[in-house]
């Protein structure tokens, strides 16, 4: 059926609503499968993701926790543990550090020391980033960081799609997932394609072809970065754009590939430059695409500086589009 | 209303203008932040003011203070100009952090006043430290510590209660109960919801207070503090209040009701405070008049200097990240 | 030794013969120790047996375990074979976890033991997790978390307990108060000593047991197992204990008075069983040879199997960090 | 006067010995200083590093804490904001995570986000790193996720003289400095130079000099990867060891003199892989030294597990020094 065929016009939601949408089916979709977080239910969620849920599903379902980050997260772990399927909500990466010992010694752990006994199939949802002025304790990137930990897996849905239905199979793998939700990405609005019903989480994604720069991306900077590559091909510049989409265990194999076509490659990445997840990126291109590579890699990350409050200042310190062009322009050879 | 606080009518004025300058303040927050001139996020005290009020207002300069995101009141009642206060909200230069901080992380060196903390419960060790550090200087200070009834759900309450406590050092910690945690009302959060009463099993003597009565949180503080000072033991104060706006500007209040509000607002500090007055005939309508001309002038210079302030250059983005050399 | 536990010779002597286990187990593992054929951290139960073996005695097997580093007794008197524990220890394959836990990690799903955790305080949260588990899945367990008297002291006690009992979930919390902490005694750690007593301030009802009595341990344990399986909220059970031993095989033992350990020898649980026994005539000196025989037995053909294991090949190295099933 | 004539030989000392000394002539020397931690006084140290020291200086200046991570982190920080100059011991790094939130919103935030009223003058020292059997919860090395955050400093002293030497800078230093000794290194017996009495913390050292490939490295892997250049140098093969001692800032440029000669690197660091410090230092070479780099970088690091307690199995997941020397005679052309 064309898609142009009649029909109702596809909706445009939020994806705070996409995500919404991910969790209500996946909790319509097995008893065990359940949600708790701090103030996910009478509150509706700190952005409205969970609003209107709990009236829904009960309260059981969709369980406020107290201000108990080590607490409620080590229960998650231990519920799925003991058989339930819990989808654990941080309200933010930065709070994410109080709970950040069950994470590592317990989540990830478990596993491997029980030699292979028990299998950690909670999901921890948070959101991530800076943009909103929140300054310095709110405003953390710290996804590249928990993709350091073996035992883990860790998602990034940038688009509709994903955070529709990354949750899914992420509740499917027996392996504790952390998904990072961007907060600039909750109030943007874009089409579901209907067709679409479901996707993985091992794969990175070709966002846009392109010949002469691969620009390797995720989460909140995927706009800037297809803004950036737009630009560029205003001036004759074809970037191909790739979001990573699952930023642990990376696709390798996608980002070679691509740059194995377009030997050169600038990676964005909102994390704080040393150390962030574009420093892996970077050091896996250098040593297996050391050949193919016909330029020196470039990042695009934020400023080392806890995020400041003033927009100038916030602004300032965030990747932005045009310093991605600038960075692709620098690679590619005038013609 | 009586304690051994002095009630002399110039006191008690004092004490009017503090929560009148907090809650005209953030009154035009309000609208500043409507207007988009204020950004981020930003909680108002509206209905709390007596509890910092009273607290501050019996502390010494050599005492210092930590608060939380929710910092308009405990600023301005410590005597952070207004002027510095209102820039750093519009994240101006001029602002008491250059406009870094915001509405959340007001600091100011002068006072003792060490922010402003974002993370629910990030303060409580800062505050067994500053305590820690002041002991082992020999100075006679005592650090005051706000929190929220959330913030004692977190480990770190409990770690810093017990420290705090166990090695007798002088700190005064303040819950500011206002019953909820965001949406969370703490009979949903706490097992056991008599905050004031936790100290117990930390060997800490504590109080509690109606947070609405200004010269109550005064009277309190005031034998408290004064333990803490003289016998070098922690104490905690629960100050019973209630917040009468919402948790944040992002905040539809579903989670509670209307009529719970407005009982609240029957004790509202000010109003009962200005009643009181009235009544007593210690302050005539005029003389309430004029204390409001007074704020409403402090409030408009204020708002004037931070539309005149600078905004800090981006060149400067990277200082103080790594500091050359500790402040004096 | 009175409670409502029936205190049949035939029960009498499975509690004797499960302590013995476990002290004997134990002295051999610290020979082995110091022949190098067990690494790692190991932390010696010696003198704290009546704890795990009067609790575990009033589990059911639908019931889980959430233990510490100090894991070995809860282990064996959860019936882990001692030939699969000593294996482990070895580090062999063999092994309850292939060798990977050693010492501080012993885990076993048919016995639903959740480890084995080498973080203070690290279990208690995950108890809370599986007794939420079991409720939500509406299964009859109860959740024994065991953790030391230095766990109370970490903020994830503080969080566990208002959890658990705001949540009324299934856990029986059983403090194991051996008086220290590695080197730091109870009464330099905590400003309120008496952990028994800390369950108020999060409602939750609790006892304080002679962890050197197994009897009395066990009665309590079944009055609040029975209570948890009744009434479905948590308890806080404190045993009051002491290790004979070092911490760890790393400790010189500066903080403690060699006196202070003699008195409490004395009150050595199995000594004191023994010696209880044979006066009421119920177990005589030959039938404690046989147990002792027994024992003896089987930890030597548990340290036959260990030697006799294998280790696990070093391909399988990333086997399990990430699994492709949920284990049934 | 030379080094050989008559006087007394130089003493050999335990690692653990040089770091107890920095300690002690610390705490002497400025009445602010004082050292807290875990077990720090009556126990001596779970490492034996203060033993004796509390009889000498006091339980006030060397202060027992209890278990209490995030409480006594932020106690440390808020004295070093009152005035005080603490030294914070966490037994090991496997225990800071409990004390994240402190170390990366108070700590590394506080300067910057009050606009540079305060400083925070706090040294938190601790043990990292594996070889002890002690298995995945007590193994970690994560002085590399540390050295990702803005505000820190960040020392991993692996010789005698930067054990001894290192923490008067540290403490000297106006920010939040953090210094990792790994566990592997106390026993270790060297000599200190009597004619040292200070070291810097902004610079890399060339440990041994090479003009064929660079080894990067830091830490614990110090040796072995000292070890490996003595292998290839009876290989013919000559390899310049640099330890990095310091991990944040990092000293790039000492990096790229040592590239533009040797045009080859092999980064070790007992870091998981995927987004350890080795893959900042990658990318930096992959950024800096693009054109000075005749074949790929190799790193050298931990396997992607959490680690195990058996012996054969913990080892194989280390960096070996056979693996360092395997990699650098890869890069070598064969002469
Ligand atoms: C550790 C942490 N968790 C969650 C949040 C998000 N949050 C901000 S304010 C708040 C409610 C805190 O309530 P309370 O302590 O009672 O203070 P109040 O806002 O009522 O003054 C929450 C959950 C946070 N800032 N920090
Ligand atoms: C979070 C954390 N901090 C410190 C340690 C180091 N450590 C291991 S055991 C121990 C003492 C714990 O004492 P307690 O809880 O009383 O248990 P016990 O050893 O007496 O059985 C310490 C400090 C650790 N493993 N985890
Ligand atoms: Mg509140
Ligand atoms: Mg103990």
């Amino acid at each position: 059926m064309s898609q142009s065929a009649g029909g109702p016009q596809p909706r445009r939601i939020t994806y705070r609503e996409a995500c919404k949408q991910g969790i209500r089916s996946a909790i319509l979709a097995d008893p065990r499968v359940f949600l708790m977080g701090e103030d996910v239910a009478r509150y509706g969620g700190c952005y409205a993701v969970t609003k209107g849920l709990s009236e829904e599903l009960g309260e059981d379902r969709i369980r406020d926790t107290p201000l108990s980050e080590a607490g409620y997260v080590g229960a998650g772990i231990g519920a799925a543990i003991a058989g339930m399927r819990p989808i654990v909500e941080i309200m933010t990466v930065n709070f994410s550090l109080l709970a950040a010992d069950q994470i590592v010694n317990n989540a990830a752990s478990i596993s491997h020391m029980s030699g292979g006994q028990f299998a950690v199939p909670v999901v921890i949802r948070m959101a991530t980033g800076a943009g909103r002025q929140l300054a310095a304790q709110h405003s953390h990137s710290l996804e590249g960081w928990y993709a350091h930990i073996p035992g883990l897996k860790v998602l990034a849905p940038a688009t509709h799609e994903d955070a529709r239905f990354m949750l899914q199979p992420a509740l499917d793998d027996p392996n504790p997932v952390l998904i990072f939700e961007h907060v600039m990405l909750y109030n943007r609005e874009d089409v579901l394609d209907q067709a679409v019903t479901g996707v993985d989480i091992t794969s990175a994604k070709v966002m846009r072809p392109g010949s002469d720069v691969t620009l390797i991306t995720y989460g909140g900077s995927l706009f800037k970065t297809l803004e950036a590559a737009e630009t560029l091909h205003a001036e004759g510049i074809e970037a191909e754009v790739i979001d990573l989409r699952v930023l642990r265990p990376l696709d390798t194999p996608a980002l070679l590939t691509s740059v194995a076509r377009t030997h050169r490659a600038v990676i964005v990445d909102e994390g704080w430059r040393s150390g962030s997840l574009s420093a892996e990126i970077a050091a896996r291109l250098a040593e297996a695409a050391f050949f193919d590579l016909d330029a020196p890699i470039r990042r695009i990350c934020s400023a080392e500086v806890p995020i400041p409050y003033a927009a100038q200042m916030e602004q300032a310190a965030l990747p932005q589009p045009a310093a991605i062009v600038a960075a692709a322009r620098g690679l590619v050879p005038s013609r | 209303m009586n304690d051994k606080v002095h009630l002399d009518r110039a006191h008690l004025r004092h004490l009017l203008t503090a929560m009148l300058r907090i809650r005209r303040f953030e009154e035009k927050c309000f609208e500043l932040y409507q207007g988009e001139k204020i950004r981020g996020f930003m909680h108002l005290y509206d209905g709390e003011e007596a509890v910092s009020v009273g607290v501050v207002e019996t502390l010494r300069p050599e005492d210092a203070i930590v608060a939380t995101y929710r910092d308009h009141g405990q600023a301005l009642a410590r005597g952070i100009g207004m002027n510095k206060l209102m820039a750093e909200m519009y994240g101006k230069l001029e602002g008491c952090c250059r406009g870094r901080g915001g509405s959340m992380h007001v600091f100011d060196a002068a006072t003792r006043f060490y922010g402003g903390n974002a993370i629910v419960g990030g303060g409580l060790p800062l505050a067994v430290g500053t305590a820690l550090g002041d002991k082992m200087l020999k100075r006679n200070s005592v650090t005051a510590c706000f929190f929220g009834d959330g913030a004692v759900d977190e480990g770190s309450f409990h770690e810093s209660m017990n420290l705090a406590s166990l090695w007798k050092l002088p700190v005064l910690f303040v819950c500011e109960n206002n019953l909820y945690s965001m949406g969370m009302a703490v009979e949903r959060a706490e097992a056991d919801t008599d905050i004031g009463h936790k100290g117990v099993a930390y060997h800490m003597p504590g109080e509690v207070v109606d947070g609405m009565d200004v010269v109550a949180v005064e009277a309190a503080s005031h034998r408290l503090v004064a333990q803490v000072r003289e016998s070098r033991v922690p104490c905690l104060l629960e100050c019973r209040t209630y917040r009468f706006r919402a948790h944040s500007m992002f905040d539809a209040q579903l989670y509670r009701q209307r009529a719970e509000l407005e009982t609240w607002r029957q004790r509202d500090p000010i109003l009962r405070l200005q009643a009181w007055l009235g009544e007593t005939g210690m302050l005539h309508a005029e003389e309430i008049e004029r204390i409001e001309a007074e704020v409403a002038a402090e409030i408009d210079a204020a708002i004037a200097f931070a539309e005149a302030g600078t905004l800090e250059d981006v060149k400067d983005l990277e200082r103080f990240t790594i500091m050359d050399r500790v402040p004096q």
